[in-house]
């Protein structure tokens, strides 16, 4: 193939380089790289807060910051990562790039939408920085009632108004993958034929539209809550505090799978890719793929065992929790077992996906602890869950999207990254984060409660061994940030399909022309089908 | 547009392909929206289960006369819109901007008859935090009720709003003569979220006006 | 720093039921993350691009096929009879721990931005430290008065969260004398980190002599029946009353009746919301005249005033 | 996906019709006293009706089941959204 050749301003990079031609594309590339910008700006302030926690951490005494300082920013630590980096993340950046090519479609269904997402994406995020940068918010990103509605003296009502905003770009983008998923096919295209990347934006693109409308609706009561004094929240009144967290938890637990799903679709991708080998049990994992993201809408309870919800209801949500934990863990095998008999490569974006699996399933197995009805008594609101949590969102989805990012940074740019720069820094990031993350397991059970700045003097050596491995992480996430970047102007020109990777996204220029495909592809094979035949690249 | 022939967007193959992602679009927003009104209801039941006294007492504080009517007047509107689309598909256009614009007039009736029923909870001290008359028993229960409907009302009479507004630019549209029968979508579209405002409407009227009527 | 400190000290009876479901957690998932590990490396090696190693599979697909779905349903039946075994254990256990002893030792925290303050109802008052004996099962009847709080002894194996509006209770029977850390577990605003206190364990000699230095205050029970006058119960729940209001001696415990048909248990949340929210649940052959209390009556007040209806439901017993 | 076809005027007057019978009938069983079966019955009423206007004023009734779905997912979310919420609500 030599489309490779093409001229630049045949790409759709060449199409303009004006920032008018930037803000009005309905190009689902460009708005896909419109997204990463903005979401990397966004890391990094999230980034930024995370590293002065770990440092007034270092010490049993917040000594680098005031306490009213430190509730302040693990609130802009989880409102920015939660809400504007890790639910974007992968759906809104190689998702919008790659669902339409994947399934050899020209665009989304609905471009205008999808433009429409982005600016909706925007407009909350600088609501919600707003508030968080003039004079703050800390209530934590889980804005309990009643501390959020009667006694946080803070801007709460200007931040959930940008999570509300950015809400709605979450559902339209959801809307978009649906609708395109199941109507812009190429012919060939069967369902079972789909990449498990494309199974798994859309369910991701279901859990995003069934579940954010309650979490807009919950901060919209919430928020009439604490502006007019009066609700169904407040227990002064004869409510329910607990009726907050069911709702909330209603979306948020969704919300964890709208982070991780995606991860386990890039890392189908790359693993496939790297192996030569299909993925195993292809079938069981598309179904794996679903069952989580409807099994996930039954299990919230589990983040209220201790909450004062009935002992009944929770023996019923920790049955669910482990029932969901099965496909989970179905993914884990099979991810184990692509690597049977196959021709692995350990390129960097297959170093990231095995990072990915190693880290997802230590996250997934301490789930499991946390959803034992009695464990979870010792372990709930302790550092064992911002432990498990983090493996989950920033092991798992982070390494995956990261991993996803250098796998198709040669479609996306044109430009190859180099590649010994990316082994280093994949290598730096799961050294790096468990060094960071494992010490918090140990000092979980240990009894060290979260969003403590101050904390007895016995649990200072796993704090200061965590602090030290997250400097170890923040190089492994500043190095890919620096040589991508270099990699823009001075990276090799990547061939159209450098991995010789399936997929029909492969099967254009690198950068892929406007349009996505000169003709419309016709699909006659399944996903993955790799040949034993083929010679080993060299 | 003018002509009334559907352009086809570049992404799609043809029109039926758009009309049918058009489809299939606005019902995942109807989803959607049928998932921020649950919330409503949802925070509405299990405080109405709590405190099951309270709550019947103040439904039968709401007026089910205007309630009654208002039903009656978007079931009409519903009717009228659901003909405005048959119009469309028949090209009829007159018929069509003349259903649009009956149904415009009967949602404008909807929110006006639920003004005229707001003044009367005002009269009635029924208000939260305006005018609420605490004296009455389990004052505080029967406020988180009146609460729940100013909230649920409140959101509801502003997606008729937004109705009354998508319908009067279909209308207009309609009128210039942007639609025939092989374009439509727009106005089948509209008509979809008007029924779902409707539908919205038919649980919110036992929901909150007939509690323990008996 | 003399030790590094790998696991919490054990001070409760149900500590160890919930180290043996950590601990059995530990081991299955060790066992395995490692298998996974294990085979992820052996394959990497063995399934090199470059190796030689036999690559070939049946030509019959069909049985390849087969031989797949077995492996899959493998393994997901293997954890789902795994992961029901361990959730059985674990709310075997749970129940344990909301289930508290008749014979417990109440004691009545109130939680408030930011701190403790606890009441045994044989009068002393604590704040932030909580005297408990050895041995002895206690109960906490906790709420707040503000925001939710969560009590948390890690040593114990115990938390709840404290919970503004309502009672929640958790219980421990300490079994080693020492000091344990108290930590509020649920965010509370500002200070929510020095919202911290501790238990004293102390074997029961020394908790009587605790108890008895520290007495001279009247009790829970009888500041209680201060209350009871003070805020007017007496006036129609008293002995000598002319309203008809139902009587409360030998009510604490029991079921009562309802009006509408339903039946509760007369325990400390019975208590409360008939102060609070009287014509909810409105015994059987009452009206509902009972004006609320509420917003008149402070949380530390209230659970006098329930110790006080609870002392006189024992008399009669 | 969408082959709807529509209905007829007619069918959209008879459903019209239906619906304010079934409007006066809701009412109407408010007032008699069913003790705990008023709400529940009012309640099969409104999803008749919401019915009626989905399968023939929104063409559910000829339309892909594809959108059959869709259009029950909602309802089916809030469902499970009031079930389990009240699921600890009641045995408190």
């Amino acid at each position: 193939m030599n489309s490779a050749a093409v001229l630049h301003h045949d790409n759709y990079l060449g199409a303009g380089a004006t920032w008018r031609s930037w803000l009005v594309t309905l190009d689902h590339k460009r708005i896909g790289i419109l997204y990463t910008i903005t979401i990397t700006l966004l890391f990094l302030i999230g980034g930024t807060a995370a590293a002065l926690i770990r440092l007034d951490l270092l010490t049993p005494n917040s000594e680098v910051v005031s306490v009213e300082t430190y509730n302040k920013l693990f609130t802009i630590h989880g409102v920015i990562m939660v809400w504007f980096f890790l639910i974007p993340s992968i759906p809104a950046t190689l998702g919008n790039f790659l669902v339409p090519m994947m399934i050899g479609a020209r665009d989304l269904a609905f471009p205008r939408l999808n433009l429409a997402s982005w600016y909706l994406f925007v407009a909350g995020a600088l609501f919600t920085i707003y508030a968080l940068v003039a004079g703050g918010v800390d209530t934590g990103w889980t804005f309990y009632t009643p501390f959020s509605t009667v006694f946080s003296n803070s801007n709460v009502i200007a931040a959930v108004t940008g999570v509300f905003i950015a809400g709605f770009s979450s559902i339209l983008t959801g809307l978009n993958f649906i609708v395109t998923t199941h109507q812009m096919r190429a012919p060939g295209m069967t369902w079972f034929r789909l990449p498990l990347f494309m199974w798994s934006m859309y369910a991701t693109s279901l859990i995003l539209v069934l579940a954010t409308p309650v979490l807009a609706m919950t901060l919209f009561l919430m928020a009439i809550e604490r502006a007019f004094h009066i609700g169904v929240f407040d227990a002064a009144l004869g409510g329910d505090p607990l009726l907050f967290q069911h709702l909330f938890w209603f979306y948020s637990h969704p919300a964890v799978y709208i982070m991780i799903v995606p991860a386990m679709g890039v890392a189908s991708e790359i693993i496939a890719c790297f192996c030569r080998n299909r993925i195993f049990g292809y079938k069981f994992m598309a179904y794996s793929i679903l069952a989580i993201a409807s099994f996930g809408f039954v299990v919230w309870g589990h983040h209220m065992f201790v909450s004062g919800q009935s002992a009944y209801a929770g023996t019923v949500f920790s049955l669910l929790t482990f029932l969901v934990s099965v496909p989970s863990a179905v993914k884990v095998f099979n991810w184990t077992a692509t690597l049977y008999k196959s021709r692995v490569r350990f390129d960097a974006p297959m170093l990231y996906a095995l990072g990915f699996v190693g880290l997802f399933t230590i996250g997934g197995l301490t789930g499991l602890f946390l959803a034992s009805l009695g464990l979870d008594v010792q372990l709930h609101d302790t550092y064992f869950v911002v432990a498990h949590f983090h493996y989950i969102m920033v092991g798992g989805s982070v390494m995956a999207f990261f991993g996803g990012l250098h796998f198709w940074w040669p479609k996306i740019t044109g430009r190859m990254y180099p590649e010994g720069w990316a082994r280093f820094s994949a290598l730096l990031t799961f050294v790096g984060f468990n060094l960071t993350f494992f010490p918090q397991f140990i000092v979980g059970y240990l009894g060290m409660p979260r969003r403590y700045p101050n904390y007895p003097a016995e649990f200072q050596v796993w704090n200061v061994l965590s602090s030290a491995g997250a400097s170890i992480l923040a190089f492994g996430y500043a190095l890919p940030l620096m040589y991508l970047m270099w990699s823009l102007r001075y990276g090799e020109r990547a061939p159209a399909n450098p991995w010789r990777a399936k997929g029909l996204e492969w099967q254009t220029s690198s950068p892929p022309p406007a349009e996505n495909f000169e003709k419309t592809p016709v699909v006659t094979e399944e996903a993955y089908a790799y040949s034993d035949a083929e010679p080993a690249h060299g | 547009m003018a002509s009334g022939v559907a352009m086809t967007a570049p992404q799609f193959d043809d029109a039926e392909q758009q009309r049918s992602s058009s489809n299939l679009g606005i019902w995942i927003f109807l989803a959607t929206e049928v998932l921020f009104f649950g919330v409503l209801f949802a925070a509405y039941s299990i405080t109405r289960v709590r405190f099951p006294d309270a709550f019947a007492a103040a439904s039968r504080a709401t007026s089910v006369t205007l309630a009654g009517i208002n039903t009656a007047v978007l079931l009409t509107s519903s009717l009228t819109m659901a003909l405005g689309v048959h119009a469309a598909r028949q090209g009829a256009r007159r018929a069509l901007v003349g259903w649009l614009w009956l149904t415009v007039a009967l949602g404008a009736a909807f929110l006006v008859i639920k003004a005229f029923e707001y003044r009367l909870d005002y009269v009635e001290h029924l208000i939260p935090t305006i005018n609420f008359d605490h004296s009455r028993p389990q004052a505080d229960q029967v406020e988180l009720f009146f609460y729940m409907y100013f909230c649920i009302t409140g959101v509801h009479a502003l997606h008729v709003l937004i109705g009354i507004g998508c319908i009067a630019v279909i209308a207009a549209m309609a009128a210039r003569g942007a639609f025939s029968p092989s374009y439509f979508t727009p106005v089948d579209v509209t008509g979809l979220y008007w029924h779902l405002v409707d539908i919205i409407w038919l649980f919110v009227f036992p929901m909150l006006y007939l509690v323990s009527r008996s | 720093m003399d030790h590094i400190p790998f696991f919490p000290e054990r001070a409760s009876t149900i500590a160890s039921q919930i180290d043996g479901i950590y601990f059995m957690w530990v081991a299955l998932s060790g066992a395995v993350a490692l298998a996974i590990a294990v085979l992820v490396v052996y394959f990497s090696v063995k399934y090199h691009a470059g190796s030689k190693a036999d690559r070939r599979v049946t030509a019959d697909a069909a049985a390849q096929e087969r031989r797949m779905h077995h492996i899959e349903i493998a393994w997901i039946v293997i954890p789902l009879v795994l992961f029901t075994g361990m959730f059985a254990w674990s709310a075997e256990v749970f129940y344990h721990g909301a289930t508290v002893p008749p014979d417990a030792l109440p004691v009545y925290v109130v939680g408030k931005q930011w701190m403790w303050h606890l009441e045994h109802p044989s009068g002393q008052r604590e704040i932030g430290e909580l005297h408990v004996p050895v041995g002895r099962p206690v109960e906490l009847v906790m709420t707040s008065q503000d925001v939710i709080h969560s009590f948390s002894i890690p040593a114990f194996r115990v938390k709840q969260d404290v919970l503004p509006g309502r009672y929640t209770t958790l219980w421990f029977s300490a079994t080693r004398p020492g000091e344990y850390h108290v930590f509020c577990t649920q965010y509370c605003g500002t200070s929510h980190s020095q919202m911290v206190g501790r238990v004293i364990a102390m074997e029961p000699a020394a908790y009587a002599s605790w108890l008895s230095a520290t007495a001279g205050t009247p009790t829970m029970a009888a500041r209680g029946a201060v209350r009871f006058r003070q805020f007017g119960c007496s006036g129609c729940h008293g002995a000598n009353a002319t309203v008809r209001a139902p009587s409360l001696e030998g009510l604490f415990g029991k079921p009562v009746p309802l009006k509408d048909g339903r039946s509760m248990i007369a325990d400390e949340r019975f208590i409360r919301d008939s102060i609070l929210l009287p014509n909810r649940d409105v015994p059987a052959g009452y009206e509902a005249t009972m004006p609320s209390f509420r917003g008149q009556i402070g949380e530390e007040e209230l659970l006098e005033i329930v110790e006080y209806v609870k002392s006189i439901g024992n008399v009669t017993q | 996906m969408t082959d709807h076809i529509g209905e007829s005027p007619r069918t959209y007057v008879m459903v019209w019709l239906t619906l304010l019978v079934l409007l006066l009938v809701t009412v109407a069983s408010a007032y008699v006293p069913l003790g705990w079966a008023n709400t529940p019955l009012n309640l099969v009423i409104t999803v008749t009706q919401a019915t009626l206007v989905m399968f023939f004023s929104m063409h559910l009734r000829s339309a892909h089941p594809l959108l059959k779905v869709i259009a029950a997912i909602g309802f089916f979310g809030i469902a499970i959204l009031i079930v389990l919420s009240l699921l600890d609500v009641l045995t408190r």
